[in-house]
């Protein structure tokens, strides 16, 4: 068995969500004996080229990952589990009256402000926010100022007092090789183009078209299946997972064998109340698909002091005091890097989800359920790693990289080079003057060489 | 309970198909289970409260419980009004429970209610999760058994209150300055007082009173019913909710001696709460047998005798290993089209009448069967509690 | 004017700090000086007040008791010499404004007195002195219905204190009050909205408001000897019994409510061992505002109980303070809790008195989500029932509202000025 | 329904190998019981670090609620299931 992996690891460019840097983490991964560790921001692939190359440096295996947000249910989700409706935030003690007014039951998170995207992209512009709100201010026509082709106005989202379990389900995708780093790259683009500002949106259909090359992990506990168990709807989940196994399977996958899996149930233990019923459901359910399972701990922070600073982020992020933070703040200081035996001793590693240990009350049929659930953890450590293992993007820093130039044939590039640089004398000097033409010479000559013309 | 009228049926299971665990029920149709919102409203809304679906109609002698099990087996098919009633219960019986789902329906009758927290132990937000209107609850806390007397004294002399709830929990005999001799005349003038006042008076009984209180209760209390835990309802390993069986030991308005079962779920917040309503992942069980032989308050059990679990094992099971069941389930879920779960996703037809406990129970008693007939798993023995255990059927009791 | 700016104006002037406190007890007792002089008297009390320090003096057939009007200033004068930091300045008028427009040019301008019938009289008495002998006082008395006639040549900024209204005034170039009267009541109006109404009124001499005279509170005190001095609680009981019922039937004639209470107790110290003070001091604030006798004998008494009188009593005073008119409750329809709130509110003070106060109280959902289920809700004592901040939505606005309101008065007698 | 204690009794724990509780001490009552759930509260390091351990415990017939505060590592009751 090889050593633990973490996989699912978010660095401070998951912006006022992760609270160390990805140099920081490494360091730490190194500290505890990892194999690999995984860098999975949200939305975006930021810090992949600062962490792989501090990995690297230190002798662990970089695995380039992502994790999503997807914004749309696969099928119908009429109860809104999936994806839920945003409730207004509970004020609490020490709340400012009113608190936040957010959306009823829409359809989509972003129904609003991809209204006025829609908008925005049909060319007509968006109505000033002041002629909306003051009837009698003069709507002053404004210059077109010259904008740059494809340009789009930006589309402010008002995310705050909006909390993780409000927003789209969560998966984890990681690269297994460079087709799946190119995969996610096109991801990235796509649902950023598709999103509003800082906020990606990604879908199942964007998703259905890019997954050459990606191993998907199926989340934290806002994943769709952990949503979907953790309210008890099994069937829901059995489909979904199902779903993205078909959706992630290659040829050559087989769904036991890790090699060439390429969708893992995720399981987590932060010690929160709903924990071991998850963990527990979700070993059941991958041994009724048959499914592999990975350990992760959806690292937000390298060290356990890190929790302070991440609160603080959320704060900000959401523009509260950390007292009016409620349940926005992540209610576990557990999302920091643990090593394998860290993991191990959490609940259900000791097996001691047990009604069936000498001590325990005996209940009936649990044991058996435990004793898969513990089985399954250890198996999801050490898939961990097997998978870290089996993933491998080089990005390529050692040599230079120029981008392709073609020449038309017969020419070599120095030759084409000195034939446009004619042309545009031609067109540019009326009349050409000797300077000009001495000048051309002497870059053509020495251009031959191994001096760059200087410009003229 | 009736069946709703189709109509009904109709609108409820549309409503079930846009909103899931959060659409209205039809009363009664979970029994025991908390609402799945998440902020109890305290709105009080007095043109709502009377005759709202499912709930019975409170008579001028009684109260309902809210649960119908229990109103069933009483005479006046309630609480009564203007009389003590005595509830007696173990540690974990649900006596607390049955006393604030009266106190609820006492406030839905427009009452005023005084708790006597003589254990300090109140939680308003479970309160109010059972229906209570904290802003209808007085709560005074004597810190002795004589004060709180006086208060109940004071408050029935006045008539302000309407059902007063005296929590005996923790009270300990010899507590101070509590003289034992005269307890039996102030209780009895305690009686005579919410029967002139005509307010209700609650006591919550634990079995350790002494002999000589418990014996004046008996005597002065009108109505006394008996919990007694009888199994847990759990979901995994956690323990969500309890079976509790009452039983009327004394009854002035009707026959003694009748008996029902309760189902009680704790839903004690979160997502996970929405579970509750799947009654296929809910499991009934009882403590095995020679493991927790001491029971609540009878003596020191030896500790450190149990040799410990040897934590998780070295040698791990490969993945394929692992994909062949480690342990047959023990309890294979029996498909029952009695008690087709309501599902969120997919909402099913109004269920029946009366299915809530029964199919939590019916399910359990399978599972139980299957389990102590077939194939006794390893280790695991047949409680011990079957055999005093009451038929399902005739548990329920009642007309 | 800024301070500084005064001082360049008249360096040898001795500036005195305002004392409102002090300003506002020299007036009421100047006030309770003049009820013995006229049944009507008003006058505004509170020290922040522009119109602090004019008091207005109802004189309609007054000559007969105290003789003709400069007579009856003189007597007032003397009346007040002493209470006030100077002499009064005095005018009679046939209305408020002219009256009090007169007192002004009284201090201004020595004129021999006149007599002047009928109308109200105002005196301003500020805290200017003016040199003039204690007990003789300014006086300007302006003619019978020669209101008008008095005020033509006055300017016209006088008729309002509103410095937008006077810029208004002097940009339509009405420089003297015989102007304003001269004009349409409909053209002030037009261009003054309300107050041209009043303008209008004022400068021609005409009253714009009825006289609301000040009422003296009444005082209720009662106080009856025990002879012999009794020492237990039961004795007490029977004699406050018949000082709360006297006192209730008052209340109820009235239509008057209590909201505070007091019980003086002269103990008798010849046979007591010990420090025994004097008297002992009971100050009981009522749930609500009441005119049950039973309901305040009731609270005292088990106030009595609960710290009982360290020796025998020889005298027993009942004082009710804040009375007020009692106000008409609406009861709401469908909720039976209504009529018993009240009584609730008795029920739980008499606990909390007895008991303690914080062993009585109410409970108040907060987070229903918190982690920690310490936060989840709050604990609200009886006596502050409902006081808090977060107390009513609007969504139940039914009986515990009532019982709120009855919270914060209590609250708010709290804070008044406490004996 | 659940009884809370206002005061958090301090209770004696018998743990496990694993770190989990046993058997508990309490008001002369001593008893083995089995842990259902267990959860983790680390609350307001801001201000005053609250830090617990909680463990929902069965015992015979009655189901309560224990913490572990680690801050002081001291074990309380805080509530009854009833």
């Amino acid at each position: 068995m090889t050593t633990y992996a973490e996989l699912h690891c978010h660095t401070h460019f998951s912006f006022l969500d992760g609270a160390s840097a990805p140099d920081e983490l490494v360091e730490r991964a190194v500290e505890l004996g990892m194999s690999g560790l995984a860098v999975t921001d949200h939305g975006g692939l930021y810090g992949v080229v600062r962490y792989s190359t501090a990995a690297r440096e230190a002798g662990l295996r970089p695995v380039i990952g992502l994790e999503i947000e997807l914004a749309d249910a696969a099928v119908p989700d009429p109860a809104g589990i999936v994806v839920p409706g945003r409730r207004p935030w509970r004020a609490g003690r020490g709340c400012p009256a009113g608190g936040i007014a957010t959306t009823g039951p829409a359809t989509g998170p972003t129904a609003g402000a991809l209204e006025a995207r829609g908008r925005a992209l049909a060319g007509a512009a968006p109505l000033p926010d002041d002629a909306r709100r003051g009837e009698g201010l003069p709507a002053r026509p404004r210059p077109a100022r010259a904008r740059l082709p494809g340009h789009r106005d930006p589309v402010k989202e008002d995310l705050r007092g909006v909390g993780e379990g409000q927003r789209g389900p969560h998966l984890v995708l990681l690269a297994r090789n460079a087709a799946g780093y190119r995969s996610l790259c096109r991801l990235v683009s796509r649902a950023n183009l598709a999103g509003t500002k800082s906020m990606s949106r990604f879908s199942h259909a964007l998703l259905a078209e890019n997954t050459e090359g990606l191993v998907a992990l199926s989340g934290c506990r806002e994943g769709e299946i952990a949503r979907r168990l953790r309210v008890g709807d099994r069937d829901g989940a059995q489909a979904a997972a199902e779903r993205y196994a078909r959706l992630f399977a290659s040829r050559r996958a087989r769904l036991d064998s890790v090699a060439t899996s390429a969708f893992f149930l995720e399981m987590q233990h932060h010690l929160l109340p709903d924990d071991d019923w998850l963990v527990a459901e979700t070993s059941r359910l991958a041994e009724e698909l048959g499914l592999p399972v990975v350990v992760t701990n959806d690292v937000h922070y390298a060290y356990p002091e890190g929790r302070e600073l991440h609160d603080v982020l959320t704060a900000i992020s959401h523009g509260r005091t950390l007292d009016e933070l409620r349940d926005l703040r992540r209610s576990d200081g557990e999302s920091f890097l643990k090593s394998a035996g860290e993991l191990m001793a959490l609940p259900p590693g000791r097996g001691s989800l047990d009604g069936g240990t000498p001590r325990g009350g005996g209940t009936l049929g649990f044991a058996g359920a435990d004793a898969r659930t513990a089985a399954a953890w250890v198996e999801g450590i050490g898939n961990a790693g097997e998978l870290a293992a089996g993933c491998s993007v080089d990005l390529g820093f050692e040599r230079y990289r120029f981008p392709g130039f073609p020449v038309p044939k017969g020419n070599t590039a120095f030759s084409y080079l000195e034939e446009l640089c004619h042309e545009g004398a031609r067109r540019r000097y009326h009349p050409i003057s000797s300077p000009v033409v001495k000048q051309l010479a002497h870059d053509s000559t020495s251009s031959n060489g191994p001096v760059w013309p200087s410009s003229s | 309970m009736t069946t709703p009228p189709q109509n009904v049926q109709a609108a409820l299971a549309s409503l079930r198909e846009r909103w899931g665990g959060a659409a209205p029920r039809w009363g009664g149709e979970v029994e025991g289970a908390l609402a799945v919102a998440p902020r109890p409203s305290p709105a009080f809304d007095p043109e709502g409260l009377p005759g709202g679906p499912g709930a019975l109609p409170a008579s001028d002698r009684a109260i309902p419980t809210g649960f119908h099990s229990v109103d069933a087996i009483l005479g006046l098919g309630g609480l009564p009004r203007s009389a003590m009633t005595a509830i007696q219960g173990d540690g974990t019986s649900g006596k607390t429970t049955l006393a604030l789902q009266a106190v609820a329906g006492a406030q839905a009758a427009g009452g005023i209610v005084a708790y006597l927290d003589l254990a300090r132990s109140l939680d308003p937000v479970e309160a109010a999760a059972r229906g209570v209107q904290l802003d209808w609850l007085v709560v005074l806390m004597p810190d002795s058994l004589d004060e709180a007397l006086a208060m109940a004294a004071m408050l029935l002399q006045d008539r302000t209150v309407d059902l007063l709830l005296l929590d005996l929990q923790f009270w300990t005999p010899g507590g101070a300055g509590t003289s034992n001799s005269n307890l039996a005349e102030r209780l009895n003038r305690l009686a005579a007082l919410a029967r002139r006042a005509g307010v209700q008076v609650l006591v919550l009984e634990p079995p350790s009173l002494p002999p000589a209180l418990a014996g004046v209760l008996i005597q002065v209390a009108a109505l006394r019913l008996e919990l007694n835990w009888r199994a847990w309802i759990r979901l995994g390993r956690d323990v969500v909710g309890q079976r509790t069986e009452v039983r009327v030991t004394r009854d002035r308005f009707g026959p003694p001696g009748r008996a029902a079962e309760l189902g009680i779920l704790y839903a004690e917040g979160g997502l996970r709460d929405a579970c509750l309503i799947r009654r296929d992942l809910l499991r009934e069980s009882t403590p095995g047998t020679g493991r927790l032989t001491a029971a609540w308050g009878s003596g020191v059990a030896p500790l450190g005798g149990v040799a410990p679990p040897g934590g998780y094992r070295p040698n791990l099971p490969t993945s394929a290993a692992r994909l062949a069941p480690l342990h047959p389930p023990a309890i294979t879920p029996v498909p029952d089209d009695a008690t087709s779960p309501s599902s969120l996703a997919s909402p099913s037809p109004a269920p029946g009448p009366r299915q809530g406990l029964r199919s939590i129970r019916g399910r359990a008693d399978h599972s139980w069967r299957q389990a102590v007939d077939g194939r006794p798993g390893p280790g695991r023995e047949p409680p011990c509690a079957r055999a005093g255990r009451p038929d399902p059927d005739a548990a329920r009791g009642g007309p | 004017m800024p301070l500084g700016a005064a001082h360049r104006l008249a360096p040898e002037a001795v500036f005195l700090d305002p004392d409102p406190p002090a300003g506002a007890a020299a007036l009421k007792a100047a006030l309770d000086r003049l009820a013995g002089f006229s049944p009507g008297v008003a006058a505004e009390t509170d020290a922040m007040t522009p119109g602090f320090g004019r008091v207005e003096v109802q004189l309609d057939g007054l000559d007969r008791l105290w003789g003709p009007e400069p007579l009856l200033v003189r007597r007032v004068g003397e009346a007040l010499a002493g209470i006030l930091p100077g002499p009064p300045l005095a005018g009679i008028g046939g209305t408020r404004f002219a009256a009090a427009v007169a007192a002004v040019l009284a201090g201004k301008v020595a004129v021999p007195p006149l007599v002047a019938a009928g109308g109200a009289a105002g005196g301003a008495a500020g805290g200017v002195a003016c040199g003039v002998a204690s007990g003789a006082v300014a006086l300007h008395a302006i003619e019978p219905s020669g209101d008008a006639a008095f005020l033509a040549p006055l300017p016209a900024v006088m008729l309002s204190r509103d410095p937008e209204v006077r810029a208004r005034l002097d940009r339509f170039g009405l420089r003297v009050i015989g102007q304003v009267a001269e004009l349409p009541r409909s053209a002030l109006v037009a261009r003054f909205g309300p107050e041209g109404e009043w303008l209008h009124a004022r400068a021609r001499g005409e009253e714009t408001e009825p006289f609301r005279p000040r009422h003296a509170p009444e005082r209720f005190a009662m106080a009856l000897p025990i002879d012999p001095p009794v020492s237990n609680v039961e004795g007490l009981r029977f004699v406050l019994h018949r000082l709360a019922a006297a006192f209730g039937d008052q209340l109820d004639a009235r239509g008057a409510a209590t909201a505070r209470a007091r019980l003086t107790l002269e103990l008798d110290r010849s046979f007591s061992t010990g420090d025994v003070p004097p008297s002992m001091t009971i100050d009981q604030l009522l749930p609500e505002p009441t005119s049950e006798g039973l309901a305040i004998e009731r609270l005292l008494i088990a106030r009595l109980e609960m710290d009982p009188p360290r020796a025998s009593v020889a005298r027993v005073e009942l004082e009710l303070g804040d009375v007020a008119p009692a106000a008409g409750t609406q009861l709401s329809l469908f909720t039976p809790q209504t009529g018993r709130t009240g009584r609730l509110g008795w029920q739980l003070a008499r606990l909390g008195l007895r008991f303690g106060e914080d062993r009585v109280g109410w409970t108040e959902l907060e987070d229903t989500e918190a982690a920690l289920a310490e936060t989840r809700w709050t604990w609200r004592r009886g006596s502050s029932f409902g006081a808090g901040a977060g107390a009513s939505t609007t969504g139940r606005a039914t009986a515990p509202d009532r019982a709120r309101s009855g919270g914060r008065t209590n609250a708010a007698l709290h804070r008044g000025p406490a004996s | 329904m659940t009884r809370l204690l206002r005061e958090h009794p301090s209770i004696d724990v018998e743990l496990g190998p694993d770190g989990e509780p046993i058997a508990f001490r309490w008001n002369g009552r001593q008893e083995r019981i089995e842990v259902c759930n267990r959860w983790r509260v680390e609350e307001s390091w801001w201000s005053r670090p609250i830090a617990r351990d909680y463990f929902k415990v069965a015992g015979a017939s009655w189901l309560a609620l224990l913490y572990l505060d680690r801050v002081d590592l001291t074990w309380h009751l805080e509530r009854l299931y009833d």
